[in-house]
């Protein structure tokens, strides 16, 4: 076979994303809290400039943190999130009617996401049935059991944390700083992935791939990483 | 109450302990049983929190506090996560509440008028989870009954929850509430006055 | 933390299934060709003689290998599976009437059984739209697209075969011997794995678990893997 | 054929390769292109038939057949595969068919009253691939053209066929047949002869 040649990595944050941003676009950003966060994208993001952006993230990050930068700039309009407590700055926004706001229930958030990537424009869920989530959404029933529909989740960009990659751009993540990247890697039109370390293709396990390379069509290695903990919890000797 | 709940949890359960006083429960279950622990950020097998200095930025629960591994540890990510929730494979699930219903409707996300915060994974583990256990004040600061006729704030999980356990008692919710126990020192009056719906005691 | 004792490991295949198996049942089985079945619950269910089983399957066997073994003793009433081309018995049950079968999509399939584990009763997709597979099914339309919908599938008992566990019974998969496995595993009431080697909690990779063990029931080491290859095909040197 | 079928990938590509002669368009790949195969049951990377004495039973193609890894390889279950295939990331599939009609249907699955053997993934593939390019003889063996104007036999798409590469040329299908190249030694009035549709030719 040919000995291939990989043009997936980018020199910085700023380079991988500079042709993908436009005003108006839907961002998928990985992360729970503050663990597993694209760190150096979202710098990247908050410098370019771009504005009016939907943003599909678990939570808005907190002040000086995650999707916290952005919010300070002003450039996100919509989130699409299952949980925004951490941060007074979202809610002041909301408050003010500066930001919209789209609840959904976490694992339909995963959900609707993994759909998205995986082709399917629609599928039934218990969750939500009977509570405000169900408004508006049609309802079937399934065994005696009602469901309400949700749809697919994609977006213009996906920005993903992973731990190692190769240059294929197969990934692997770390403890509980997997948890929404590998669905949004999915379910980008582009998806961009910053790593702590690019090994050789060979160097990683095959059976040990987390996200297989065709999913990622830029990666950039990340610098700086804060190692922020929301809620610093330990125990006695 | 905390002591009380970990009675719940029985040899081989997979659980998922709610942010809060459910997180407590953790601390009272019986050395002998074999206990796993989900945390719906992606993780099974969750151990105790770490010692000082061991704490691990990338090792975080629900509530996003550090907390260490075990030997039979996993990590997966949130889709699969969920897929282990909505599937039902979860045996047991402790959450707290602002309100529950006669009809075992539960209200903890969200009061009109403050600010929404979200329901995180709460309506995604009430509806996946096999049985969910509310562990609750029995009355509001202000001594408003918590165990209602039906629920006044907007819902988490409609016909969800199957047991209440609060500081007056031990209760079954199925179309009605049925008291199964009453804690130390607590008469059948007083839980009685202190609920806002009828309570069956067992003949 | 506590000393955990656990208590999934078998001695053997049999003993592993003999108070779930009931007549008339439904058994999904793991596997692609003949690559990563369960070949030791396969005889043990042989064995037990339990009959009018519906099986889902991505295959069904050849003469002699996999589920081939339950057709030679007519135990399979039913079979639902998406190509059963290498087995000239089943055509030859399947013309006179012994058996009946259900043609899934590969893909279909597995999502269904996906879905399945996932408590996701139905969900909506393009593979078979304007083919024999769409007769009866709801179609909808999603972006000027038409989707059908497909439902979710569970079984009484889900075989699948692993490549190492742990006595929580995570799993491993080797190589394309995943296939149908990781997912299977999620859609039966009762799972039981087979595996090659059996470790300590704690000898597995926690980042790198395919199965996490909430999904597994039961344990057994499986012995005698025929290694058997349908298509040998090699190149020159 | 298979020489020409493989001048339709382009550097960086997935690509899916039906079972028989779309297989072989892997012996003619371009070395300097980065092309990564994908096989259905759980494999991106697929690399070469092992040499004899190395052919491993836990690593085979979707057509049965053992094979080898890549440096980059991957594997992954049947619904991982099939949500990649599903959710449009797969550039092209090159399959074979019976029939494809000027709208773009394909028939490869099925000849009612012979044995049905099953569609293993090729709907899901022709339903959810980018780009779908048929690879077959122009002509059945009894000389009846398999570019029709519409399928006799079962599909196993509608509306999903993009390129056609025949023994007699390159056809693209967008309800209509436009050719796009003639094979060697063939001419125009072969090809309106041998096809079962009216074939548009380029101004």
């Amino acid at each position: 076979m040919s000995k291939k040649k990989y043009k997936k990595i980018y020199s910085n944050a700023s380079h991988a994303l500079e042709d993908i941003l436009f005003d108006g676009m839907t961002i998928m950003s990985g992360g729970f809290g503050l663990c597993g966060l694209p760190e150096n994208l979202i710098v990247a993001i908050k410098k370019s400039g771009v504005s009016n952006l939907k943003v599909i993230s678990n939570n808005a990050g907190t002040e000086g943190h995650g999707l916290g930068l952005l919010l300070e700039t002003g450039q996100i309009k919509k989130a699409i999130s299952s949980y925004v407590g951490e941060n007074k700055l979202f809610e002041k926004q909301y408050l003010s009617g500066e930001i919209e706001l789209e609840f959904n229930p976490q694992g339909t958030l995963a959900e609707r996401i993994r759909a998205g990537g995986a082709g399917i424009p629609a599928f039934f869920t218990a969750t939500g049935v009977g509570t405000l989530v169900s408004k508006n959404k049609e309802v079937k029933t399934f065994n005696n059991k009602d469901y309400i529909m949700e749809t697919g989740l994609t977006a213009d960009l996906s920005i993903i944390k992973a731990w190692k990659c190769d240059e294929a751009g197969n990934l692997i993540y770390r403890k509980t700083a997997r948890n929404f990247n590998p669905v949004m890697a999915t379910a980008g039109k582009v998806t961009v992935a910053e790593v702590e370390e690019i090994l050789k293709a060979g160097e990683l396990d095959p059976d040990q791939i987390h996200t297989p390379g065709i999913y990622i069509n830029r990666i950039v290695k990340g610098k700086d990483y804060s190692r922020a903990i929301e809620n610093l919890t330990v125990r006695e000797k | 109450m905390c002591l009380r709940a970990s009675q719940e949890l029985k040899d081989g359960d997979y659980v998922n302990l709610g942010i809060g006083m459910p997180t407590l429960v953790a601390n009272y279950i019986e050395e002998s049983l074999n206990i796993t622990l989900q945390s719906e950020n992606g993780m099974l097998g969750m151990g105790p929190f770490p010692l000082e200095g061991e704490e691990d930025s990338d090792l975080i629960n629900a509530g996003k506090q550090t907390i260490t591994s075990l030997p039979d540890t996993s990590y997966f990510s949130s889709a699969d996560s969920f897929a282990m929730i909505r599937g039902g494979h979860i045996d047991l699930s402790i959450l707290g509440a602002l309100e529950v219903s006669k009809s075992g409707d539960l209200a903890n996300w969200m009061i009109p008028g403050k600010m929404v915060k979200g329901m995180g994974g709460a309506m995604d583990l009430v509806a996946g989870v096999k049985k969910v256990i509310v562990l609750m004040d029995h009355n509001a600061k202000d001594g408003a009954p918590k165990i209602v006729e039906s629920c006044s704030l907007p819902l988490t999980g409609k016909g969800v929850v199957n047991t209440i356990i609060t500081n007056l008692g031990v209760f079954e919710v199925n179309k009605e509430i049925k008291i199964l126990e009453l804690a130390a020192n607590v008469t059948k009056e007083e839980v009685i006055e202190k609920t806002g719906t009828e309570v069956k005691f067992p003949n």
